[in-house]
């Protein structure tokens, strides 16, 4: 039995955190925010550079990638730099400045210029076929349970195109998201357990909230995982919440364990020689499988291929080598592919597979693939299926792999090497002054409570209240709502209830930019909570934001408004000082002010 | 002091921080170092922040010489000039710079291989603002060589003065035996995202049909999916950055590339049985925009010693009143006047407003609806190889395209 | 030798031909008399070839005054300045001039005289391409006086610098407390098809809008059913001669009207509480284009004198290496170089390119994405106000919507 | 009775005949032939200038037209200058040596200078507002039956927009006929009978015809003409067929009798003092009469008026008063008009009808009218009635009238005063060199007659063949197609024979530039008349000009192909010379050269 999630002694884990800053995009004017739809659409084709993705036959790849279009739907929040269709602008300061300040607060060494460099993606998910980077600092550490996490880098960097689509030769983006800035904070490879990567993760997230300029988007703070155990690096992509990372690394381990452990057997029968695919489509042209039949419908031919010494762990019990290859055959966009520890199965009879195997010359152990794929792809597919388990064989696992949503992974590309990267000439190196420096580090959160602290302090807001204010990210909008309305509380009051209230209610979000419209609004006309609410519910109930502001409803009644209606009231008789302020309020939907409303009662 | 200045390439062991760092050394400037560190970022610090401890000089990076199949395809010449199609970066140090390595383009699109025999040929390696008007009559020498061994031939070069260059070798050549095609790219090879590749693969197609033209090849919208073939002396830059930025001028491009096929847009001179070069062109020429504030003395300075001038008016052609007793003095001494317009489109009419027909009388010469830069290399032209006294008939006569005889309203009314 | 030349209007009657004819005299020229016969039709006979048998001196024209009904409408100022959009016909003679008789095209539209009570001031009666910047001083000083009377002030333009002027008067007026309307046209309005009356009519409606800045009224399209509101410091003559010749470059209009309805399209500057106007500029600024073959000389000699220059550069912002001498010499002298681009659109960027990065080490300062144009009044504005020191910062802060901070595909691509 | 058509000395005719030149346009370098459809659209108002129109009461007419829009079909043979975006570009010179030298064909003075006009239109038919025309010459006279009739003036114009779509407010016109140049010929008022009238407009014709460059269109002449008889002088626009040119004369001869009978009429009983129209919507809403109903259900208002005096001969035999009120009630756009002489009827009962005229005070002698109309236009309708009545009363029936498909015509607009036009500032006169003038003069065609004698020996073809060629606007074509391939015989045959044959054929028409091209490849190939049979019969059944022009089909059979053929006739036996030329076509459906076969045949 092997044991998951120990304290493995060889197990080293290393964290990259990605968090999304809300302060605009990072090379041009537009804000992160879309707040419409489709603009437009143009398709672009990418080349990939000789250097891009290490290992893999890069010739094999241009060819299969060639004739892959990307298309890219244009919003509202991209502009010519997004589109690649303009140099980008100088780099925003304030997301620079945030870069910095959480740099400051986890102690990493900041440097004094900033170099920006070109980071080569030919996935599509960059229109100009790169990810603009910079490191920002080296170094520092973070405290988690006593023990100090080591810090390498920090950078800053543009955030990538967001998948839309996806088909064969065709993947759609939305250019929404390319070009948000994204801090990335590097953690070196000190962290032993499991438990522990998710401590690190929340505390350096937790941290980075301070500055108040974190996205409050459900993808907006992503991780990435560094994980070896002894069969190289394997890098795990994009995990977008805290509770997965620790099932990722578990879902991890166990991959790895079970790998090795059919490695050794492959190893034990004699290793793995290559196989060869031969066109068997004439022979097997009449089976009743469905997936043989419509793949000769499409024009496919049919490929089978001995896999020597591999019977038994393509897929027995937690043996697993088939989906890896599967995963391979992905890259190049073959789908369909049969192995014999799934056989007969699949509409293929016990007969059809074993004039298979005698066909070629099969001993027990070995194992055999049927592959249903295009005559063009037969050399690919081939080429794709021995590397892949060549480099297995290797027991050298290292390689980049992309989270699922379930807490497993899926193979992606080879480890990129240091050669995708290149000065990104467009933009002269950003030298920051002694001053600014200064002045971040000053500023910078040195501790969630220490920050708590001063917060509390200084808007006179309950601790609570503050602590849930920094810990979700509202910082930035608590303190710009209560600069225009100077009631921090009565804004902390609408940002942590009663908004999330009506948003659940009518199962609708409110745009920050309404409620800060709205804000002013009853600001500058000094109306009061009431009147705010109203608006709300009604902007939420999906009311038009204009007619919402021009509308009576959330004007307070006014002194002679209130008076005609209490005098009405005592006409009726059965008022008395207990039940005015219900009973005028019964009259109106409109606000009404119980101090004035008390003053009419008695002094008439 | 220690040395901290190297060779780009040279790698180092430093300290920096504290801690022990390979890196590679790029540059230095003004007392900050840059260099590479091994994750491939580049960092920038205070020379003084650091110790090197160890230096060993960079290999010298082999050239790899150019070697492109040459099979039974159509043959077609390639000569370079310079410009962003075709750069190189150097992904050690970053560098990047023109390249007249044609290989790298060509090599994303296999097909172009098997299908032409293309000879590669190396006129020059300049940004293409430093084209002067005696280099266009050595390279329209070299493309009539070229020219007369293949069936067209392509021109990469530097978007931001070609046009100018096609156009001036529009005049010169009277007659080609084949395509001559400009291709260029708003987004350098060195990027994944580069336009050259798309822009070249259109070249490459148009160099093989019956125009027999100097041409322009270039993206037709910010898509991948299609490529523009425009007239050189219709053509003109029309954005700093975008890959659609050459458009056709108040016409239709020649054809459009998509799809691998061609389609012709709008009629073309067809290829001829000869080539004839005219390679003189009159250099003393210079172009005037009029605005508010010119002065007649601006004129009549920056008009000393020019065979002609083409002035930019506003509108149908006009420029301020007092402005136009210098335009008599300059003509007075033998320097034709040329008027175009600065709206971009639309003719030059001197006959409509009383200002124009003063000018007329003055003997300034309408240049009709020829773009302003294009009446500039037609006038290059025109006082190399014409009598004096027939420049402005001349200047009236479409002899290359230049003039759009009909202005269409265009599809978006 | 019998007389042939008459006052303008003359009635003669004449022998031409065996006949006699009663017919009105027009003009004489090179020998030859043009009349008008009583079908109306101009005849050009050679003088020698009639005789002129009695002749009656014309009767004067009485000058019709002009008298717009005066409601209780929204009070607007009418600027006329000369140009196309008001010209007046003589029947009798055929001659056409401008005219500040602007009865004629309020006449149309019978409406516009309910709704607004429009005062018509004459500022001055001239072909735009004569207004000089001392002109535009003067014409600050005349909207500050009218707008302080009216809800919004129109200007009727020529429309061959109408967008210098909109831009300059943009920058000197800081604050607005109403709309400025340049309007122009580009058909006179002694045409039935001119397009004075539709955007007039247009130029009247966003006259009394909430919009605080200098802004320019001309057809979006060549229909007549629809007028644009452009921003006067990104708007552009595209064309010499089409109705939609005024464009928004890289950007929307701010508004449209149509059937009677204004849409807004963009964002704009709401009009302020007062009217704040610095009414200086410096005058002695100049433009140069490059083009191939322009010499480092001509831009010295150009530059003698001057303040500051603006180089319309290729591309991105470049001009050929030969001219950086020169460049870096003028600079000396203290004149300010200001680099745009020839492009029309797209932003200048003098870091992408080896050339651009020397320019910007040289002094040379970036117009941004700032319209040549409008880089030479913002110039003339920051030189003629603000300490010489502050120029290439200043030139960077976007002070009247002059530099566009994001531009976009647009929606053709 | 009254005479018609009689050698009245009182009648006395004068002729505008136009004729369309196939020069390409007068002021830009588009063609006069459209080869595609709509190519765009565009609106465009015109606004009226003061003197456009005479008489009418302009302001009225402003007030009705200013919302008129109209629509303009983009054409391919349209440019910038037909949008009216684009000044005019200089005169086209061959369209002007045409005109200069139909005037010396009529012994017209030519002048030595042109001086472009422009004619002030408003209804749409010239996008800019305005035709552009000019006087070439002055005087001159053509011979008709020994009789001279004199010319006033030659003029070189532009044509008109083509109307294509009428609506309330909106009327659409193609852009392929604006500009297409048009000479027109005026005669002086000589002619003395409807006869004569046509012969004059025939030898006109004729004459231009011999130039060679006049259009074969449908509607390239047409004629416009000016009859008086005593009552003004009335000019009849756009009668497009010769053959009309009597019926319009009769049928206006009758008009203009009638009305002056019924005009003494009304007189006699003490003439016409004006109507005032009543809104008698109420009174009548009951009424059956579905005009009545339908009026109200729009919204409009029922008017009526009295007519004093007119009883009986608004339309009561040959006198139509009624019609010529409506006429000019359309120009307003006002179509429903009901008058005493057609009631009862329309719905309305006999006591309707006297009801009205109770309400009326109505005499037997008074008509009255009922006018369906929205409010806005009772007082342009009660204004058209009454100066339409009054101008009838005065016994001047001066006016432009437009001719009807059927020989009759409508009222159009006032006779347009000298005042609606001024000089084209935009061209400069043209000043025509002497020596052009002495070419033109001596090439000019002197007579029918002669121009035939000179063409025949010129061409070597039949007298005959010569006749048709000229008079049916032929030459040009004729002569083109003769240079292009050197045998006029041949192509004679072809344009007055094959063409017109496979055209009845096929139903369809042969593009003039198609025919050129193939005629081209036949002479530059050499291939024969045949051949070009061939092609010309497949381009005309709907083949694509390319293909025809690619396809061996056309390409006469070699010597080498020949033999075969003929070889293996013989191998068949059944061959001798008398039968195998025919046997080889038989054989194949490409040209064959009888020559080379009987060689072949007799030389193996």
């Amino acid at each position: 039995m092997i044991v998951i999630n120990s304290k493995d002694k060889r197990i080293k884990i290393g964290l990259e955190i990605h968090l999304q800053l809300s302060t605009g995009k990072l090379f041009c004017k537009c804000p992160d925010i879309n707040s419409t739809g489709i603009k437009g659409k143009f398709t672009r084709k990418l080349f990939p550079t000789e250097n891009e993705s290490g290992d893999v036959d890069v010739a094999a790849l241009q060819e299969e990638r060639k004739n892959v279009i990307y298309e890219y739907q244009v919003t509202d929040n991209s502009c010519l730099v997004e589109a690649d269709e303009e140099p980008p602008h100088e780099i925003n300061a304030e997301a620079l400045e945030t870069a910095l300040s959480i740099a400051f607060s986890l102690n990493s060494e900041v440097l004094n210029a900033v170099s920006v460099m070109r980071k080569v993606v030919v996935d599509g998910s960059n229109t100009s076929g790169f990810q603009r980077t910079a490191v920002v600092s080296t170094g520092g550490y973070i405290t988690i349970n006593g023990k100090k996490v080591g810090l390498t880098t920090i950078c800053i960097e543009e955030d990538s195109a967001r998948r839309v689509e996806s088909g064969n030769n065709y993947t759609a983006f939305s250019l929404d998201r390319l070009g948000i800035p994204l801090v990335e904070i590097s953690t070196a490879p000190d962290i032993e357990t499991f438990q522990e990567a998710v401590d690190v993760a929340r505390e350096i997230g937790m941290r980075a909230m301070l500055t108040g300029n974190i996205r409050r988007d459900s993808d907006a703070i992503r991780q990435d995982v560094n994980f070896s155990m002894g069969y190289g690096r394997v890098e795990i992509k994009g995990i977008s919440k805290l509770s997965l990372i620790s099932e990722a690394l578990i879902a991890e381990e166990k991959r790895q364990k079970y790998l090795a452990e059919a490695v050794g057997i492959l190893v034990e029968r004699g290793g793995f020689n290559g196989t060869v695919l031969i066109d068997y489509t004439e022979k097997i042209g009449k089976s009743e499988s469905k997936i043989i039949q419509k793949g000769i419908a499409s024009g496919n031919r049919i490929y089978i291929g001995k896999l020597e010494n591999l019977g038994g762990i393509l897929k027995a019990g937690d043996y697993r080598i088939g989906k890896e290859i599967a995963d391979a055959l992905k890259l190049f966009s073959i789908g369909g592919f049969i192995h014999s520890d799934e056989l007969p199965g699949y509409g293929l009879t016990e007969d059809e597979v074993n004039n298979i195997k005698k066909f070629l010359k099969c001993e027990e152990k070995d194992a055999i693939i049927l592959i249903s794929i295009p005559e063009s792809k037969k050399d690919l597919a081939q080429d794709a299926i021995n590397k892949r388990i060549e480099k297995l064989s290797s027991l050298n696992f290292s390689e980049t792999r992309a989270a699922n949503e379930d807490g497993t992974s899926r193979f992606l590309r080879p480890i990129s090497g240091s050669g995708r990267m290149y000065p990104e000439t467009d933009i002269p190196t950003i030298k920051i002054n002694e001053g600014t420096l200064n002045r971040l580090n000053l500023d910078s959160p040195k501790s969630f409570d220490q920050s708590l602290l001063s917060f509390t302090k200084e808007w006179d807001i309950s601790r609570q209240e503050a602590e849930i204010i920094l810990a979700t990210g509202r910082k930035k909008e608590f303190i710009e709502l209560s600069r225009l309305w100077e009631k921090p509380r009565e804004v902390s009051r609408i940002l942590l209830q009663f908004v999330p209230e009506m948003e659940r209610k009518y199962k609708r979000k409110l745009d920050y930019n309404d409620l800060k419209r709205l804000t002013e609004k009853i600001a500058t006309k000094n109306y009061g909570r009431i009147s705010l609410e109203i608006a709300i519910e009604q902007c939420i109930s999906g009311k038009n934001i204009e007619t919402v502001l021009m509308s009576d409803d959330i004007r307070p009644l006014d002194r002679s408004e209130l008076k005609s209606i209490v005098e009405n009231l005592r006409k009726s008789g059965d008022v008395k000082k207990e039940n005015i302020i219900a009973k005028v309020k019964n009259e109106t939907p409109r606000p009404v002010d119980p101090k004035i409303v008390m003053e009419l009662y008695q002094n008439t | 002091m220690v040395q901290t200045e190297f060779v780009r390439g040279t790698k180092l062991k430093i300290t920096y921080n504290g801690n022990e760092l390979d890196v590679t050394y790029i540059s230095k400037e003004e007392g900050y170092l840059t260099v590479k560190l091994q994750n491939g970022y580049n960092i920038t610090i205070p020379e003084n922040k650091i110790t090197v401890l160890k230096s060993s000089e960079p290999q010298p990076v082999k050239k790899k010489s150019i070697t492109l199949k040459h099979g039974n395809g159509i043959p077609i010449s390639l000569i370079t000039t310079g410009g962003t199609i075709v750069s190189a970066i150097d992904y050690d140090t970053g560098a990047v710079h023109p390249s007249t390595d044609i290989r790298k383009i060509i090599d994303r699109y296999p097909y172009m291989e098997e299908k032409y025999a293309i000879s590669v040929r190396e006129f020059d390696n300049i940004l293409s603002e430093n084209m002067q008007p005696n280099m266009w009559i050595k390279l329209a020498a070299v493309i009539k060589e070229e020219l007369s061994k293949s069936k067209g031939v392509l021109v990469s070069h530097g978007t931001d003065t070609m046009s100018y260059t096609a156009s001036a070798l529009a005049f010169m050549f009277e007659k080609l035996t084949g395509p001559v095609v400009m291709v260029g790219s708003q987004r350098s090879s060195d990027r994944p995202s580069s336009d050259s590749f798309g822009n070249m693969e259109g070249a490459m197609a148009f160099s093989s049909t019956n125009v027999g033209e100097i041409c322009i090849s270039m993206h037709s919208g910010t898509s991948d999916d299609s490529i523009s073939l425009h007239r050189g002396t219709r053509t003109r830059k029309m954005h700093s950055t975008r890959r659609d930025a050459f458009r056709s001028v108040s016409g239709t491009p020649i054809a459009k590339f998509r799809n691998k096929n061609i389609e012709f847009l709008s009629e073309y001179k067809e290829k001829s049985d000869e080539i004839l070069l005219t390679g003189k062109l009159e250099e003393e020429i210079s172009m005037i925009y009029f605005h508010p504030g010119l002065k007649g003395e601006d004129i009549e300075k920056i008009s000393e010693g020019k065979k002609a001038i083409i002035i930019m008016g506003s509108g149908l052609g006009h420029i301020s009143q007092s402005l136009f007793p210098s335009v008599k003095k300059v003509i007075g001494t033998g320097t034709k006047i040329v008027m175009t317009t600065q709206c971009m489109s639309g003719i030059v009419d001197l006959n409509v407003y009383s200002t124009g027909r003063e000018l007329k009388k003055l003997g300034v010469v309408s240049a009709e609806n020829m773009l302003p830069e294009v009446a500039l290399t037609k006038s290059m032209y025109l006082l190399g190889n014409y009598p004096h006294e027939d420049f402005e008939q001349m200047m009236k006569v479409n002899m290359r395209g230049e003039i759009l005889e009909r202005e269409f309203l265009g599809d978006c009314y």
